[in-house]
């Protein structure tokens, strides 16, 4: 075992792709000289040189989409988006080419791409920079989403989605960056394909994923205190959703928690709470709780960020109540 | 001073042009009777561009267009049947009937769409010039598109990325003087196309689009210099649409006198016409030519009738890769 | 009373704003000479000019950006984007600027500013042509999302939404330009708060918007056929949601069928389910269903766009499964 | 040639480039203290652009500018109690604690913010422009970014639109050299960005911008063209930042060397000098123009910890305009 921060793991797996395979590059903004908008990439550049670790101009548009255009002609790019708010100007080139491509081609053209980025709140640095989209994003068809929660999942998550002959986004949340921890020397590549029960619980289901997981699981320790036993889903990947693993907590806990830091009007907890009262309805015991952001771009102020975001006692509270 | 070609060569370009061009003047008819459907928009007028520029690039060469692509569909070798099918929505054409007139793909000749968001294809040819460029092949890639594209972000971006990274790409903008409705100078400041292109390093140069000849000259000579290693070239093909943007365009923009004025440079009769006074053509083999085509457009016809459709339960195929 | 069609109401209401109010302008890509990619404004140039009726280039993110700073200069600009899947390059200036402005400054900057798009499938446009991202616009805080489903609403939508501070978002479903009956002759500006109940029912409530909500009225007509009494909910505003009326309904019915024209996961629909799963919980009697479009880029051929979208059959299916 | 202008303005320009210097100087401490939190821009070494350009315009002409908007809005006349209040979070702020460093605004003073978006304000400032254009006043927007905007579509978009339609629009591009880690010439084929805004037929001129003087002759020139109907302007303004890209850079991709030699330039002390050269100024006057500043500092961080807390329960406020 070797202790590890988030972005080390991030580190270590991008370096490992770029070492295992040729066709594996990274490009975006600032990812060579700067070393990474929030120090994922730094050293590199060093290592790898200016063609691999290969710095863009400001323009979302054209390095996604040259992305696009670059795994279509046989290599395995890493675009790095620096944060999901910049996102939005790349937004044609990911619905309407990465996530279309193969079907409006009648399965010719296959898109093996990974597009990292950074998202969620949590910093204080205001509305244009604290989106969390990832949810938003898992509505479009022809793409996965996943969003990594753990060291291991920052670690292994990278390879298995270059592996995927079709678009990935990996969502990376800020406030990870620097969380560390344990690691076996060998970790490696994961699954991208199941979500995982972090804690095992029988009285309700805290639905979770990338930083909200922590929330969830800080507050199963507290309702564990309370008597609750809380059973923390972390979803691992927000597009396809695991429906196996997802209902078949409900089904066994008669409750539901879902948390998630996007704004709660449709967001992916809408999804979830949706399929649940779909499929999972005759093993509903209280009404769906969902805990969210609240709906107002994310405020600098701290105590207001603090207000709008997930917290743990928001969590607890709505385990509560469908505890009843 | 453009060297004359080998009179093969002149009957090879004529032989595009009116095969498009008696392509698409059965393609309305089919339109009025409701076996094409949807958005199409015709390259009537502008053929000598297709002909041109398809004419001089390699077999691994990549191609990128837009939405009026039938012509280059045509000229860089799509079979007429499966053009034809995929316009009827059936299972034998280019894209299983999923793409239509907008979206026909051929990756094994290295045809990448058929892409309907204006400027939309601009990333993803500089991806493909990029990763030939990362793998050291000499190829090119051709990035068509319309002048209204020239006002896109994305056409700044890419042009940007092109010039900076020195890539392997032929922009090749299809001057027709309209963008739907809008004149060419009610949108652009600037409208010396070339010259726009030049301001970013690119080598680039207008060219008579109405001759075949010039088109297929200047395309030559930029490709050659490209795949030497002379970095993006851009050249304006100066060219006029005979008919409306689309099925659906009642042409209230334009003034007969001005589509007349056009008309009289036909590409077609004015290819002929110099293969007839150089000896290079009879009557009687342009009647020839003429029936040979329009027997393969019997034969499309015939075939794209004949076409299965997709059975609706695969209607999600390819939405992701099958794996295997 | 006078025989209209939907374009005719939102051209009438178009009208009518810039005759009212000097501030009004249309501005966006052949909203002049062309006449509008539909024919909305076919007309106006000739009533109103070309300042104040503006074409603009092929520049959504500019020309979107545009009209924001216009309204926050004291305008009264309608911007109409083509069509939602254009949009996409302008959501930088939606989401980062339209929608966050006045809460981001504190409540100082508004912008009263009224963006319109056509949505929607149905015409066999394939892919990039066909999106229906209007529940997915619902998730931002900051904007008001409405879309008119009746010749009333077309007709007196517009004005109230120009009314508003704050930015709107009006959804033009390109299947019912040509939608027409009668409207009363001194119809004009109409709430843009509440749903409406546009068939009253017992049995189950069938909650619709835009084009559903004719896909709805279909199914209900054929549910009463069949002994079920459906209540057809028009949504008309995505964002608020009229969570009185629709909770209402449900109370009433207990039993929801969502038809929504969004890809399914993550849609509008998944919002209402959550809703109700969260605060109807107990008025439900049978599982929550939803008829919603399959999860594919939209096909072109008829047969597959027709599976992919939500039907009278499908709906009515849903509702029988609802009603057991 | 510049004209000398009289010692009052020379002063008032290096008052404020004192100001604006010494304020971000204690704005590092307060940053270091946490009593600032977020991300922090600084223009230190810039100062000579926000004094001349700010002092060149009148009350009522719009201004646009960046998340590197500090000097900008001292020298607008935001009161530096309202700029650091809000830097504090505290409803004192411009933005009420909403906004942070990155979001200055004050409507009043058509200050329109602070836009953490690179590019993201130059469709607002267009808007604002055509706004005054339709209305008929002779109004200016000046608009500021840094050279990566330059590479983003929008800029393409936004000149050519002022351009096209001829808007009274001064875009002023500080050219600091590097965008974060990424050196102009690796983000830029063209490098000359005044040639740049000049190819979309924009008036344009590079200006030391290490040089007040220069600066301010160059905007005034500018404004009083674009005043007269002159259409958009475009000025270069060369300068270099002496510090980090943000208080989180590590600032590895610029040797000491070159930054050495650029604080040689420094516009402070270079203005000083020529004033003291010309008899202008004393010791004296510069220390008392010192202390007058450092007091207004000390006031305003009093006033800023003096600042109420919004209270959570106000988080929702401003997401819609109040009405009345
Ligand atoms: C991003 C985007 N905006 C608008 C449209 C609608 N549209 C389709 S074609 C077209 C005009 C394009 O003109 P041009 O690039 O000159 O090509 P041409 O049709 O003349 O060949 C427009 C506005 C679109 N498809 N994509
Ligand atoms: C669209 C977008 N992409 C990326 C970023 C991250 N980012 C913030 S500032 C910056 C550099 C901008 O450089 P420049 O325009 O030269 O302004 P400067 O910081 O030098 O004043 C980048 C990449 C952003 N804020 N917005
Ligand atoms: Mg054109
Ligand atoms: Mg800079």
């Amino acid at each position: 075992m070797t202790t590890i921060s988030y972005r080390e793991a991030m580190r270590a797996a991008i370096r490992e792709a770029l070492r295992r395979d040729d066709r594996v590059f990274l490009m975006g903004e600032d990812v060579g000289a700067y070393g990474g908008c929030f120090g994922v990439s730094l050293g590199l550049l060093e290592e790898f040189g200016p063609e691999r670790i290969r710095d863009t101009p400001l323009s979302e548009s054209a390095f996604v989409g040259a992305g696009i255009g670059c795994a279509i002609g046989g290599m395995r790019p890493i675009v790095e988006i620096m944060t999901v708010n910049f996102s939005l100007l790349a937004l044609d080139q990911i619905m309407n080419n990465a996530a279309t491509l193969l079907h409006m081609s009648g399965g010719q053209v296959n898109v093996p791409l990974v597009i990292r980025m950074t998202t969620g709140a949590g910093r204080q640095i205001a509305a244009q920079h604290s989106h969390s989209l990832e949810g938003w994003y898992a509505h479009i068809p022809g793409l996965r989403v996943i969003a990594p929660a753990t060291l291991e999942d920052a670690r292994g998550m990278l390879w298995t989605a270059l592996a995927d002959p079709d678009p990935v986004l990996l969502f990376e949340h800020g406030s990870l960056y620097n969380y560390s921890g344990e690691l076996s020397e060998d970790a490696g590549a994961v699954d991208i394909d199941r979500a995982a029960i972090r804690r095992p619980g029988k009285d309700v289901s805290l639905i979770a994923y990338g930083g909200t997981v922590h929330t969830a699981l800080a507050a199963a320790e507290d309702l564990s205190a309370k008597g609750i036993d809380a059973e923390v889903v972390d979803l691992r990947s927000l597009r396809p959703l695991d429906d196996e693993t997802i209902l078949g907590s409900i089904e066994r806990t008669h409750r539901l928690v879902v948390v998630d830091e996007g704004w709660r009007s449709g967001s992916l907890s809408a999804e979830i709470a949706a399929r649940a009262a779909e499929r999972a309805f005759y093993s509903l015991d209280a009404p769906i709780e969902r805990v969210c952001t609240a709906e107002v771009p994310m405020p600098y102020a701290k105590q207001l960020e603090d207000a709008a975001l997930p917290q743990p006692e928001d969590v607890i509270a709505a385990a509560m109540r469908a505890v009843g | 001073m453009i060297e004359r070609p080998p009179a093969k060569e002149r009957l090879e370009l004529l032989r595009q042009m009116v095969r498009i061009r008696r392509f698409e003047e059965r393609c309305v008819e089919l339109y009025s009777a409701g076996n094409i459907r949807g958005f199409m928009h015709l390259c009537i007028g502008e053929e000598a561009i297709a002909a041109g520029v398809l004419h001089e690039v390699g077999p691994e060469d990549a191609i990128v267009s837009t939405y009026r692509e039938h012509g280059h569909a045509l000229a860089r070798g799509l079979p007429m049947d499966a053009v034809l099918a995929e316009m009827y929505g059936r299972t034998t054409g280019t894209s299983r009937g999923r793409g239509g007139s907008m979206h026909l793909f051929d990756v094994k000749r290295r045809f990448y769409g058929g892409n309907a968001i204006v400027g939309g294809g601009l990333p993803l040819a500089v991806g493909l010039a990029l990763a030939t460029a990362m793998t050291g092949r000499p190829l090119v890639t051709v990035c068509l598109f319309g002048d209204g594209a020239v006002a896109e972000g994305e056409f700044h971006e890419c042009l940007n990325l092109a010039a900076l990274w020195h890539l392997p790409i032929l922009f090749c903008c299809e001057n027709n003087l309209y963008a739907m409705g809008t004149a060419l100078a009610r949108a652009q400041a600037e409208t010396d196309l070339a010259l726009r292109a030049a301001s970013y390093g690119l080598t680039a140069w207008p060219v008579d689009g109405m001759d075949a000849l010039a088109v297929a000259d200047a395309t030559g000579r930029a490709v050659e210099a490209i795949r030497g290693g002379a970095g993006p070239h851009f050249l304006e093909l100066k060219t006029y649409r005979f008919r409306a943007h689309s099925m659906y365009d009642a042409d209230r923009y334009r003034t007969k006198e001005e589509i007349a004025r056009w008309k009289e440079r036909d590409p077609i009769p004015a290819l002929a016409a110099t293969m007839r006074a150089d000896g290079e053509l009879t009557d009687d083999d342009y009647g020839a030519l003429e029936s040979e085509v329009d027997k393969e457009i019997d034969g499309a016809v015939a075939a794209a009738e004949a076409g299965p459709l997709e059975p609706v339960e695969e209607l999600t195929r390819f939405v992701y890769s099958e794996r295997s």
